[in-house]
């Protein structure tokens, strides 16, 4: 488009500039610019992250403060582990559950937030609070609202059928990890909105007044055209919420512990219980490590797959 | 085109029309209904009797047991420090994100360098690593510079996670200011700083909303990092704190549970309300 | 690696910490302390179940310790096996001067097993397992308190089905996967008979033997239908679900329960709050392994910065006056028993404002002194208690097989063997690290 | 097909008071006529036009397509095309695709698509362009893949919404033919929207000229150039604009005259044909073409500002009592800036205006 | 002042290649002078202007500003003003900061400013949009905002980049003599970039042609158009574009004649003067407006394909052997669509070119 031109121009011509405005080179000024990006992360990802893998090939009695160089007799034990690989199909299936829930409730409220025109301003508040609510309340409401006594959702629940009176949900193998999909989209399905929304306003009314006059449907304009205009920052989303989802922890200690039985132990459950409850912590970053690995492999994928930082305009 | 009777074709097309509208509000009344109810349930027994909370089920407030009693614990304890802690934080992590994610967007998006995008996707393999098992070298790099206890490293660290993001959105977002408006600041014979400064940050404003939302999510929602990093009572933030709390007593009134949390919702949901234009136009990353 | 805390500190790692002994510490024994002696107290209060372990794990590793650590000593079991306690007799001693003898279980015993001569712990406190009822329930529903593991099970029925204590089930099974779940599994155990270890030509080993065992698992199983969701109850919660009168009898320690229910202002759940002896199954006292109260209170690091500083503030605490050790009980008076003879007996404890307020508190209190302790400290001599025992017991090992059986649907007998072969692994470990006993 | 739209309003409620943006209008436009919409931003063009495609609704008023009433029907049901001016192609579909994207939805096969997209696509020399993405294109190929899309559809009324105000003028030249023939091929009403007099002139079958929501004017060029109704639509139309002056109708021995800047022009008309003007202050409509430059000494005293060279002609500008005026000259001429001449109204060519109300009196 | 560009090339690394978008280009401009630089899109324009600017340094050459080398300068060191196609408001502050925003960098007191601006404004008839934020104004508004802000700043060079292509024909006619009239009064070089051939032959002292990046013709506007240096110049300048005809010189006793469309117009030049092209093929150049149109009889066979009327004037399409020509025809000339006609060029306006080089012969 004529914009691109006019900005790829620009940045060939930059580089001239910048030297005769009086600046070393323009590649210094650029790193420059990173620089403070750069050391936050080194202090805050990049050394603790390298720490971590160090610390996989030693044997680490987290009470203890010797460490016993071990190798990679550490992997070689996790690979072993019948509960890695429970943890790891438990833990994609929390992933994928979580993913495919949050992308099509949060693509959900942002077509309906963007098509509303009574209280669209409210609603959307509503919306982006649910985001902003911290996990820890989130996990305490649950928690609340299915208790066994007073519990609204466990009353709810039970009347439907759904579980015994006297069951606490979150307690019951079945619907353990269902609900704590439920309650972790509650909570961040709102991500994929924000993100989705703010696209649904960018796409031009008049797009769809061509795509009436054609003659096209709802669901034709949806399919032609909001679809194709969206799905850029879709795969972005669902990536980030893959990685995301994968990786957490917080919610669903909190809710379960990883319990009942094992029923919602995904990996960094697993990792986590390893390092501070069994106290291996050498064995809790091979883990880790391990855990490092797939994500990459499954980001790699992703990228060859549907290279979402292409349809992102640079 | 076939042409159907006039009659049959506008009724059909009005029948469709109602039926949209009773989809697209059944929708928004739904969804409303499941983010705002257990807020509601929240708020409701926030005002109720912390007693009646655990024995009596109601759906709405009755005057019995409508009380104020439960925000007492506002001003008890610890909690308040664990509020300001918060805010704080909340409120360095956001400046210092901001400032910092603001000048790498700009040199991002005005600078050719090699490895750009390399250092993009670089900042991204940040977030695939379990941060379950970044405790231990977290603390240990934090008591050795002394950062430990002192919110400033909690901001710090904050700040750190929630850079790739920002770097990202600023980066793009610049990217769409058009170039001309700094030139034309240069030919009056503005300095690079002061037309950074002048003509772009100004410009920059949603994304700065935006970038600044993603951090407070991130500080306001903060468990894990205030745990390990804050361990002393005094410096501690709320959700750690709460969580303390909850610990402490063997037992803990809901009642007090939920007028804290009513009183944690209360930002996000004025920052949601009076910056969401500005914030949507902040995440509206061009795509094609 | 040296931490923030200035080496004149004492670090005081602490999890008595309610409100009331948060307000206890600052505002009066620590500055007390300080104004007498020239140590700084520095109190930080653990967390919940694993982060409290995570803050002390990352203490260890950074080098730097706390200088004091509350916990109940088995609990602690591997770091003392790790080396890095000091020796705690002297201070014992001397608080055993102001105090009287201890009375629980705290492993420095004549023969010395398992610290080999030192003790590692001074107590505060003792745990005693009870059973916890409630008296209200019992009287509306004609109910005995129970002996026997017969009678339990009716009792909870009974309680689970009767529509007057709509909300309330009749016993809580706790299963979660660390914490209580796994004392739960011991005490099963003992009351059938059997211990998890026992001593074979002077060697620990791990004993569980399957028959029992399986007919503890058993029976368990059968009680956790008239509970609450096994797998959400620990110490903290099944408390909290008796307060909020969801449970008509649990397993638990002391009065407790009693004590959160009247902190709380619960009235009714206070003064209703009994305990008895946990009920056994058809064999005589004498066959059960009853274990003595344990002993919860301080240990010190010796690579803390002040450890010096630490003795002193325990013997300030509890080796100046029996008055003093006796006023410390002002804070969850119900959770732990005094560990020292004469305090229980001494009119400062009697006297506590408390106790005035619950005198039937006091009585539950003489009544475990008096009455339960007795009856089960007598089978303890038969039961090992060696520094790899212990060690082995720090393990979560029985919670999770209980998790497995109770919440998940695991095969009785294939998760017993596997607990029992990770107690073996975990045993080893054990003898390795303290030297083979 | 014939449109007929009447005594259509549209009123918007805007936060500052309602908006009559389209008020009263009655058109039609006959089949296979091309009827461009004039007048100036805001005078409401683009609603009418939303009206008839459907994206709108009037406030009050009727449409009707061949007797049909479509005055409440979605654009889906109205089988018409239209062309915007910020183009609107599908950025995430190829050229082909964006012009097939009608015919998909119509639900024709395949081949049949095929076949007439090539056409069109030949028709306005795109062919070699259906592959490739708009965003490769220029804007003058990327509004002749509109005008494609809208065209294979063979729709039953055509309609324009200043498809061409972003192009340059080059282009425009261009792609006018273009548009005529393509629409004389399908046949159906055109409506044309533009702001661009000089486009409406050469397009158009006939211009209607619209100001403040309101129908000034409806003919064929021709006639809105010659005859305009009112002193609007007089300078409206033409370039450069018509000038207007100031004056005094007299009358002498029963042929009328106007008095301006000293000078009397007698009128081609009688005083009778100016009942009730005489005596009375008129305003004196003149285009830049029928202006000369003469001495100081003749016409109305003007001072030279500056030349326009156009090659063929000047414009030249002049200051007056009047105010700025502008004369065309000859190609040649090269007026002293800041030189004192005279300008004479050309006497036949000379309109009258009525100065309230602006209608045209002779 | 006096701008000076010498020898000065510009070349780009594309991923596809290098583009020399400047080729070796001579150009000066003296103090006072308008000069337009004008070109079809691509010629490298732009590129000259931003290594006047100081905003892209050339890849070869120099460029003085009185004999004081600055090809190396950034753009804060040069003091020249610059006017963007895109405007280039700041759009978070009032008209009043946009156009002080050159004078706070550079120190002028308050007051000073203030009185600059308000002036600046008054002459820009802007004067009560002072405060108000740029994205409440007009487009034409908006252009002269941005004019004002690089007027206040009194600078020794004035730039423009297209500033009006924007604008619709109504605005742009109305802000040419305001540009003429402040860029006047300042007095310092304009270099002046459009597309827009009558722009650049309103404005301009001087007009410079550049096509794919090399300098075509420079002179006054009546010079460029009167006598171009070769048929690019020819068919830019001047609109509607010169036609051109394929034909054959021949010598008729010692005149020059060509041979088109069957028929030979003689020339008022002698066969001497064609040296070397007699005998051989030429292009042939005539403007439309000295094309007449007459009877199939007369002149080159020709369809008529349709008409525009302007009103004063009217442009009608013709189909002939040589491809489309548009011919300048009276106001009310209205031919039949699809008939006869024959086109007569005039004898003493055609001009001939060189077929391969296309430089003007005659
Ligand atoms: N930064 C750049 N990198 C590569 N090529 C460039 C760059 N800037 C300009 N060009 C190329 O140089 C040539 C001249 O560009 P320039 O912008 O000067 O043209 P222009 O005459 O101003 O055209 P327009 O009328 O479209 O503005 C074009 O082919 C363009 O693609
Ligand atoms: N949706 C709307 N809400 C409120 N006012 C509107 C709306 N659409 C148009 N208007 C107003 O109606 C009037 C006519 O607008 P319209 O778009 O029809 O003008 P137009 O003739 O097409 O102008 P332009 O040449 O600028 O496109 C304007 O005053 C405009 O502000
Ligand atoms: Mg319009
Ligand atoms: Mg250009």
């Amino acid at each position: 488009m004529a914009s691109e031109t006019v900005e790829s121009t620009a940045a060939t011509d930059r580089r001239s500039v910048t030297e005769r405005l009086g600046l070393d080179s323009e590649a210094i000024r650029g790193w420059l610019t990173v620089l403070p990006v750069i050391l936050l992360y080194l202090f805050v990802a990049v050394t603790p992250i390298a720490f971590a893998f160090y610390a996989s090939l030693f044997e680490i009695p987290l009470l203890a403060p010797e460490w016993t160089f071990t190798g990679f007799s550490n992997y070689v034990e996790v690979l072993n582990m019948g509960s890695f690989w429970s943890a790891l199909w438990l833990g994609g299936l929390f992933m994928v559950g979580s993913t495919v829930l949050q992308l099509l409730v949060g693509l959900w409220i942002a077509l309906v937030l963007n098509k509303i025109s009574y209280g669209q301003r409210f609603l959307t508040a509503v919306a982006f609070t649910a985001y902003l609510v911290p996990t820890v309340i989130v996990v305490l409401i649950a928690l609340f609202m299915f208790d066994v006594e007073i519990g609204v959702l466990h009353i709810a629940g039970s009347n439907l059928g759904l579980w015994g009176e006297r069951t606490f949900a979150l307690g019951d193998q079945t619907w353990a990890m269902p609900l704590v999909v439920l309650i972790g989209s509650w909570k961040f399905s709102i991500f994929v909105t924000i993100f989705t929304l703010a696209q649904l306003r960018a796409i031009p009314e008049r797009f769809y007044e061509a795509a009436k006059i054609c003659g096209a449907s709802r669901w034709e304009m949806f399919r032609d055209i909001t679809l194709p205009r969206i799905m850029g920052v879709l795969l972005i989303a669902v990536l980030l919420r893959a990685i995301f989802m994968f990786n957490k922890f917080d919610i669903i200690w909190m809710l379960t512990e990883g319990g009942p039985a094992g029923a919602t132990t995904t990996l960094p459950i697993l990792a986590y219980r390893t390092a501070f409850l069994e106290n291996s912590y050498g064995l809790a970053n091979a883990m880790a490590v391990i855990m490092f690995i797939f994500l990459a492999i499954g980001a790699y994928c992703y990228f060859r797959a549907f290279n979402p930082a292409k349809e992102v305009d640079t | 085109m076939s042409a159907p009777t006039e009659s049959e074709q506008r009724l059909s097309y009005e029948t469709r029309d109602r039926l949209y509208q009773v989809a697209l509000y059944g929708s928004a009344a739904l969804f409303t209904f499941i983010i705002l109810f257990p807020i509601y349930w929240m708020v409701q027994n926030a005002f109720t009797d912390s007693q009646a909370v655990i024995t009596e089920f109601a759906w709405f407030p009755s005057p019995e047991t409508v009380t104020l009693e439960n925000f007492s614990v506002l001003t008890a304890g610890a909690v308040p420090t664990y509020v300001i802690n918060t805010i704080v934080v909340t409120i360095g992590t956001i400046v210092l994100v901001v400032a910092v994610s603001l000048v790498a967007g700009y040199g991002m998006a005005r600078f050719r360098f090699k490895y750009k995008e390399s250092f993009a996707q670089f900042l991204l393999l940040g977030y695939m690593f379990s941060p379950i098992v970044l405790g231990l070298p977290l603390y240990l790099i934090w008591s050795e510079t002394g950062l430990l206890n002192a919110r400033i490293g909690l901001v710090i660290a904050l700040s750190a996670i929630s850079m790739p993001f920002a770097v990202w959105l600023m980066w793009k977002y610049i990217q769409t200011i058009p170039e001309s408006m700094e030139e034309s600041a240069w030919i009056a014979g503005a300095s690079r700083w002061r037309t950074f400064w002048d003509v772009v940050v100004p410009q920059t404003k949603p994304a700065i909303v935006a970038c600044a939302l993603f951090a407070f999510a991130i500080a306001w929602n903060d468990f894990t990092f205030a745990q390990i990093l804050l361990p002393s009572q005094d410096s501690t933030t709320f959700a750690p704190g709460i969580m303390r709390l909850i610990d402490q007593g063997g037992y803990t009134s809901w009642g007090d549970i939920m007028a804290v949390s009513f009183l944690m919702t209360i930002p996000p949901l004025l920052f949601a309300y009076f910056l969401q234009e500005y914030l949507l136009k902040g995440f509206e990353v061009r795509t094609r | 690696l040296g931490g923030e805390n200035g080496s004149d500190e004492i670090h005081f790692y602490t999890d008595y910490s309610t409100e009331g002994w948060q307000d206890r510490w600052e505002n009066d024994l620590i500055p007390a302390f300080q104004d007498e002696t020239d140590n700084t107290v520095n109190p930080e209060y653990a967390g919940f179940q694993g982060d409290s372990e995570e803050r002390l794990m990352n203490l260890i590793q950074a080098n730097d310790p706390p200088d004091i650590h509350v916990e109940t000593f088995y609990t602690a079991a591997d770091i003392w096996a790790q080396g890095m306690l000091q020796p705690m007799s002297d201070t014992l001693a001397a608080v055993e001067e102001v105090n009287g003898d201890i009375n629980v279980e705290t492993f420095e015993d004549e023969e010395g097993v398992v610290s080999q001569g030192d003790t590692f712990h001074v107590s505060h406190g003792g745990y005693t397992n009870v059973l916890v009822y409630r008296e209200d329930i019992y009287e509306a529903l004609g109910l005995e308190v129970p002996e026997t593991w017969d009678e339990l099970v009716e009792n909870a029925e009974a309680i689970d089905e009767a529509e007057e204590f709509d909300s309330t089930r009749g016993f809580a099974t706790q299963a979660g996967v660390v914490g209580q779940s796994r004392e739960l599994f011991w005490m099963f155990l003992y009351q059938n008979g059997v211990d998890t270890h026992q001593m074979e030509d002077g060697d620990v080993e791990v004993w569980v033997p399957e028959e029992e065992a399986i007919e503890a698992l058993e029976y368990l199983e059968e009680l956790s239908q008239y509970s609450p969701d096994p797998s959400n109850l620990n110490w903290g919660t099944s408390l909290e679900q008796w307060v909020q009168g969801r449970i008509g009898q649990m397993y638990h320690v002391n009065g407790w329960a009693a004590g959160v229910a009247a902190a709380e202002g619960i009235d009714p759940i206070a003064e209703n709050t009994a305990v008895a002896p946990l009920p056994r199954n058809d064999i005589p006292v004498e066959e059960s392994y009853m274990t003595l109260p344990t002993g919860n209170g301080y240990m010190v690091f010796e690579d803390g910065d002040d450890p010096d500083g630490a003795v002193e503030f325990i013997e300030w605490l509890y080796a100046d006056s029996i008055e003093r050790t006796a006023s410390l009980f002002e804070q969850e008076p119900m959770r732990l028993l005094p560990a020292y003879d004469d305090v229980v007996t001494s009119d400062a404890y009697e006297n506590l404002d408390y106790f005035q307020e619950w005198p039937e508190h006091l009585e539950i209190n003489q009544q475990i002194q008096e009455e339960i302790v007795p009856t089960y400290g007598q089978n303890v001599d038969e039961s090992p208690t060696t520094g790899a025992e212990q060690y082995a017991l720090s393990g979560y090992h029985y919670a999770d097989m209980m998790n497995q059986i109770i919440v998940g649907d695991a095969d009785i007998e294939e998760a017993l063997a596997d607990a029992k072969e990770q107690a073996e692994e975990r045993l080893e470990e054990g003898k390795e690290l303290t030297g083979g006993w | 097909m014939t449109v007929n739209i009447s005594n259509m309003t549209r009123v918007f409620d805007a936060p500052d008071g309602r908006i009559v943006a389209v008020d009263d209008l009655s058109l039609t436009i006959d089949d296979g006529e091309f009827l461009t919409l004039v007048g100036p931003s805001g005078c409401g063009k683009t609603t009418t036009l939303r009206c008839v495609a459907g994206l709108d609704t009037p406030t009050s008023g009727t449409i009707t397509v061949d007797d049909r009433d479509v005055t409440n029907l979605p654009p889906q049901e109205r089988d018409v095309a239209l062309l915007f001016q910020d183009i609107a192609l599908y950025p995430h579909m190829t050229v082909r695709e964006n012009m097939e994207y009608g015919l998909k939805i119509a639900g024709v096969p395949e081949d049949e698509r095929r076949e007439s997209i090539e056409e069109a696509a030949d028709l306005l020399q795109i062919g070699d362009q259906l592959d490739k993405m708009p965003a490769s294109l220029s804007g003058g190929q990327q509004q002749r893949v509109a005008l494609g899309r809208s065209l294979v559809r063979d729709p039953s009324v055509f309609l324009f919404d200043e498809p061409m105000s972003d192009l340059d003028a080059k282009l425009k030249r261009e792609l006018r033919p273009v548009v005529q023939r393509i629409t004389d091929e399908i046949g159906c009403p055109v409506l044309y929207v533009t702001h661009d007099q000089e486009e409406a002139m050469t397009m158009s079958d006939r211009v209607a000229i619209m100001d403040g929501g309101e129908l000034q004017q409806a003919g064929p060029p021709k006639e809105v150039y010659d005859e305009p109704t009112n002193d609007f639509v007089g300078e409206f139309i033409g370039q450069p604009a018509m000038e207007f002056f100031d004056a005094h109708v007299e009358s002498a021995n029963g042929t009328a005259a106007v008095a301006l800047g000293g000078h009397t022009i007698s009128l081609d008309a009688s005083a009778d044909q100016l009942e009730g003007y005489v005596d009375r202050d008129v305003r004196v409509g003149v285009r830049p073409q029928h202006i000369t430059v003469a001495d100081a000494t003749e016409g109305i005293e003007a001072e030279h500002v500056l030349d326009e060279p156009l090659g063929d002609e000047t414009h030249s500008l002049f200051e007056t009592e009047y105010g700025n005026v502008t004369v065309v000259t000859h190609a040649d001429f090269d007026g002293d800036d800041g030189g004192e001449y005279g300008l004479v109204l050309e006497r036949s060519e000379t309109q009258l205006f009525d100065p309230a109300s602006g209608v045209r009196i002779f």
